[in-house]
């Protein structure tokens, strides 16, 4: 194991699948000679030439709609959304045409795509450019959605999205490019599962739930409530769909509480679905109502301050676990 | 069938004859509420799609939007097949789960059928990229309506099929109306071809009515393609004889319009053309047109002998690796 | 009172804020010379012109953008989606551009638009033309979202969205169209709330949450439970967003049951939504665990009975009252 | 500041010396930190705006992406409520929740600031839709970037406006790159005006480093546009100094090239023209700029001291009515 940024771990999982597979390419905006906006393909143009490292001009449905047709004839598009903010110009090609067609097609096109870039509220960039995308595409059957928090689970996410065949969205946390953590050295093949959680850290009273960019300000929160003498078990769903009932059921029979931590907005966001499952399946382990701490219900502000209020931040999680911990 | 140009005309007639009878008995079928959900006929357009399967390779892709079941047909997906999909069965070319407007056949290279307005373009741009991508010399053929030039999705698609220089022959089919809006209404362009040069691709008008023009012109086009790819624009001029949909009547059209392109029909042009050449007799014609007719006849009893898809299956069909939700 | 359509219903609302509000105005595909796809807008190009009722190319994102610039400065456009399938190629301008504006302009241009159009699975069109698109919409902060079940709540709603200085949608039950009920008289002023939910049918024993195409099939299956001595209350939600909470609280606190049933995709759908807010505010009123009814999670199949097999029915709803129930 | 043509060539010097000196210290400002988010600077492109302002009215429609500074500033918003803007302040033009991107001053008629790219385009022309729906002879100058003539948007708004004749100008303010993307490498159109082709609008290239030659253009279009309405499209070449925002050391162009256009910036050539003309002398320029910085500094200044937006007010800017979600 060696220590690695997010980024790193991304390129290298795009590095690793060129090159086991000719049929992969990367293609979006500024990826080849910028080596990406956010150079996350920072050198790949160098090392696997044009013809698989693709600029594009700004036509976000146009080229997420080129990546399911060139899946249609047996290529393994990788299209990258410079941020899932701009795959909303492009959301029919994602919503309509990637998951539809092994369906519509009864059962003749499968389209192993994957859809990636940053994804959710990264630093003042207001209300069009902050978007948490996860509950609108987790909605529509035929997706599949996930969301690392660590480098290892980046690379390891990534690299199976690209040999799934079927459309897989990898959400990546804007705000952890520059994170660093421990994985598998370079020579050793890393594939994670999609749907399946991950424990993060044990704890006995509550489980908090999170995913993508809120699971460092809950392993944070822990600590803290570690302190107070509140044992709190982190459960990283790193997939949002398939979602890990399982691991969440696992965790919340042993803890009887939860709260759930999510970057989206509130309604009908990922936080909702998960509730609704706890409560469904295991009403009777539960000890007190699942709270959720998401976003608040208003379009992203610009000024600072206003968009630390709007996120979730260490006192509303804490607040959220006193709350269902009755402490 | 034979490739190319080489297409034995005749063959090409009574395919024009099968997609005729075949639609004529879809629209009985719907009326009789063995077809549901939506269903465009494509009457009096036959040329444009025959002409240009005659023209090109069956290892050409092909992809259209939801007026779609000459294109399989003229792919070589079977009546049965067709007709089985518009009844929703398992038998049908998309096992009854894409109907009319989702018509899917791998094996012919007949990439759908498609519902959204425009939304294929891009998608057709992929596969001509993809084409590229493996040094391949096929060609995509994309055909659409004059109602989809107005969507983003065909401008962003047109964009990149130039800057990437990609193998597709863009194939507007024009035939005048989008549901009830006449093209004078939906651009202000004097033709539609004209928008292809905002994108610096070659454009060209042809007869829609005339299948030898199409399948000359696509000939010469694909020829050109394979030799060096890059995207072509063709407008064809054609009319569809019925409303838009089953449910519509049609009514924003005069009677004397319907009428003259009638007396231009595909089908009776091409009969009298080989007529002419005493490539055909009338008895021939006939016999062409009995085959046609019986060919779909036993599709409809096929498609209604045919099974459902099973209940059991219905998570089958969402993930390919049977993922369940 | 009278009876007439639910598509009635909406077209005499069309007309009279046209008539009312001069800056109000009707655009969309086959709205005008086709007097609708569906026929909502029957007659309003006769008498209203075609300055006002304005057929668009298709155009989605064009047009829904334009309207939203003509709200800028002051028109009080209505959008018509030929239906809410086709909204997903205008994603985002109604999500971006619509909501946004209020906020990022520090509360210069509010956006007094409605988009109205049928939404939900119809009959057989397969899975690009069935979408059910309110989980998304209301996911949104600064939309509104409502779903009228009834003629009358058809034509208050409507009314009131145009008069609203907010972007509202008004997602029209497309198998609904042609099913009457009784409506106030054309010279009584009828506006109904949003974000005010409606008892449908008063029970006892068990909460049925439902909105547009359910709730017939709640009041049907109402009469059927009520039979095996299961009293059902029928709270039809009619706004999304904002969501009346007081009312769904109010019927739950006294059933102690609740079966969200409603015709979106199940993952982060409406129901999702209201089963937090129950579960969270009055978690010690419930005796069992909140159940939803709604599609199954996959892509609508074109073959009738499986597309029936997907979507909510009796025999489904049923079932789910009876666990609630413990019946 | 005055009407039309009439419009006093000395002021929009120094207008374009204001635009500049705000630019460079916002610049700084947001190494310092005090700005936030993303920020586009203007540097280089001040002829375009400042020569399309000094042709139109101050009632005229003004609406462009999110490089959108100079065009407040054009529009007169005041150099404290853009920088305190920047600053996230109370008392910015869009009272700190817009932010560099998201510019708003209904006032002085600017409409954004707009950061989804192409995504104004649409709007631009619903404003241009209201304006004749009313029956008034203003213009829309709608702004935007030689990179979003690709996307969706701009296509199904342009043709909107050529169908229903709006009165709008289309400005493309052509810099060569979108991001570090050179036109060339974004579409294979050989100059972007000929896009307009594509819709039957008009169109015309203008030299975007010549407030003249800029003012003089847009006032005969907008002219011709106020007599009877119809669309117009614009191409200002033109060239932008920095980096694509604040975080792009823009190295995928070459000193060489930035110097060629810096030989030709438009803040040097009106000055040349006026003292030429005698209109201007060296002491006045020096004096002009003098201001311009002062402005700006005491801009910067205003922006530090002003509050914050109450954080209980977070709420309030949701829905127009005060609802609560
Ligand atoms: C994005 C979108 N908007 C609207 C529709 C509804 N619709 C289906 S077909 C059609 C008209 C299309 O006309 P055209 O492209 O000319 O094709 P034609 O029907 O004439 O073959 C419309 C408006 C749709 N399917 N998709
Ligand atoms: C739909 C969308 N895609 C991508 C982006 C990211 N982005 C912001 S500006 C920009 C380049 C735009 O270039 P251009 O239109 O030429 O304007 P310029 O920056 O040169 O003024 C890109 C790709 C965006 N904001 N919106
Ligand atoms: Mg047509
Ligand atoms: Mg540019």
């Amino acid at each position: 194991m060696r220590e690695i940024t997010y980024r790193q771990a991304l390129n290298e999982a795009l590095a690793e699948e060129l090159e086991r597979d000719p049929n992969v390419f990367l293609m979006g905006e500024e990826v080849a000679e910028y080596q990406g906006a956010y150079k996350v393909s920072q050198g790949l143009l160098q090392r696997f030439g044009p013809r698989r490292i693709i600029d594009t001009p700004i036509s976000e449905n146009g080229f997420a709609g080129l990546g399911v047709g060139a899946a249609m004839v047996g290529l393994r598009p990788i299209i990258e959304f410079m941020t899932f903010s701009f795959s909303l110009v492009a959301f029919d090609q994602v919503v309509n045409n990637a998951p539809n067609m092994f369906t519509m097609s009864g059962g003749q096109f499968n389209i192993p795509i994957t859809f990636r870039g940053p994804n959710g509220p990264a630093h003042q960039l207001g209300a069009t450019h902050s978007h948490a995308t996860e509950n609108f595409y987790a909605s529509v059957p035929g997706l599949k959605v996930c969301a690392p928090a660590t480098p290892r689970d980046a690379k390891g996410l990534l690299k199976t999205a690209v040999r799934d065949n079927n459309p897989v969205l990898v959400l990546e946390a804007e705000l952890l490019y520059s994170s660093k953590g421990m994985v598998e050295p370079p020579d050793e093949e890393l594939l994670i599962p999609l749907g399946k959680a991950d424990v993060k850290r044990e704890g006995s009273d509550v489980s908090i739930i999170c995913y993508a960019q809120t699971v460092p300000l809950a392993l944070k929160v822990a600590a803290q409530l570690e302190e107070e003498d509140i044992s709190a078990e982190i459960v990283d769903l790193r997939s949002i769909k398939p979602l890990d009932e399982k691991a969440i059921f696992d965790s919340v029979t042993k803890t009887h509480r939860a709260v759930i931590v999510e970057q989206d907005h509130p309604f009908c966001g990922v936080g909702a679905e998960v509730c609704y499952r706890i409560q469904k399946n295991i009403f009777d382990a539960l000890d007190a109502p699942i709270m959720r701490v998401s976003q608040e219900d208003v379009p992203m502000p610009y000024n600072e301050r206003l968009e630390k209020a709007v996120l979730p931040n260490p006192d509303k999680l804490i607040a959220a676990v006193k709350q269902v911990c009755y402490a | 069938m034979q490739r190319g140009e080489q297409r034995d005309e005749v063959e090409m007639l009574s395919l024009m004859l099968l997609i005729r009878r075949f639609e004529e008995r879809a629209s009985q079928q719907y009326q009789a509420q063995k077809v549901g959900g939506f269903c465009h006929l494509y009457i009096g357009q036959e040329a444009v799609v025959a002409g240009a399967v005659a023209a090109v390779r069956d290892d050409d892709y092909v992809i259209t939007a939801y007026r779609d079941h000459a294109h399989a047909l003229a792919r070589g997906t079977s009546a049965n097949a067709c007709m089985a999909e518009l009844f929703g069965k398992e038998t049908g070319c998309s096992r009854g789960l894409g109907g009319s407007m989702h018509f899917f056949d791998r094996k012919n290279h007949m990439y759908g059928g498609h519902a959204i307005v425009a939304a294929h373009v891009p998608l057709a741009v992929g596969m001509a990229f993809a084409i590229k991508y493996r040094g391949e010399d096929r060609v995509t053929l994309c055909f659409f309506g004059d109602g989809a030039i107005n969507q983003g999705a065909f401008h962003e698609a047109l964009n990149l099929a130039a800057l990437y220089k990609l193998p597709i022959i863009f194939i507007c089919e024009n035939n005048l109306f989008a549901m009830g809006t006449s093209v004078k209404r939906s651009t202000s362009l004097k033709q539609i071809v004209d928008r292809a040069e905002g994108y610096d691709i070659p454009g060209e008008v042809v007869d829609g009515m005339n299948f030898r023009e199409v399948r000359e012109k696509i000939a010469e086009v694909a020829d050109s393609i394979r030799k060096e790819p890059h995207p072509a624009f063709l407008e064809a001029r054609t009319y569809r004889y019925r409303g838009h949909s089953m449910s519509d009547p049609a009514s924003y059209r005069t009677k004397e319009e319907l009428e003259k392109y009638r007396l231009d029909d595909p089908i009776t042009r091409l009969r009298a053309q080989l007529t002419r050449e005493e490539k055909l007799t009338n008895e021939q014609f006939d016999q062409l047109d009995k085959q046609a007719k019986e060919t779909v006849l036993a599709a409809v009893k096929f498609a209604g002998e045919s099974p459902q898809p099973p209940l059991e299956r219905l998570y089958d069909y969402t993930y390919a690796d049977g993922a369940k939700p």
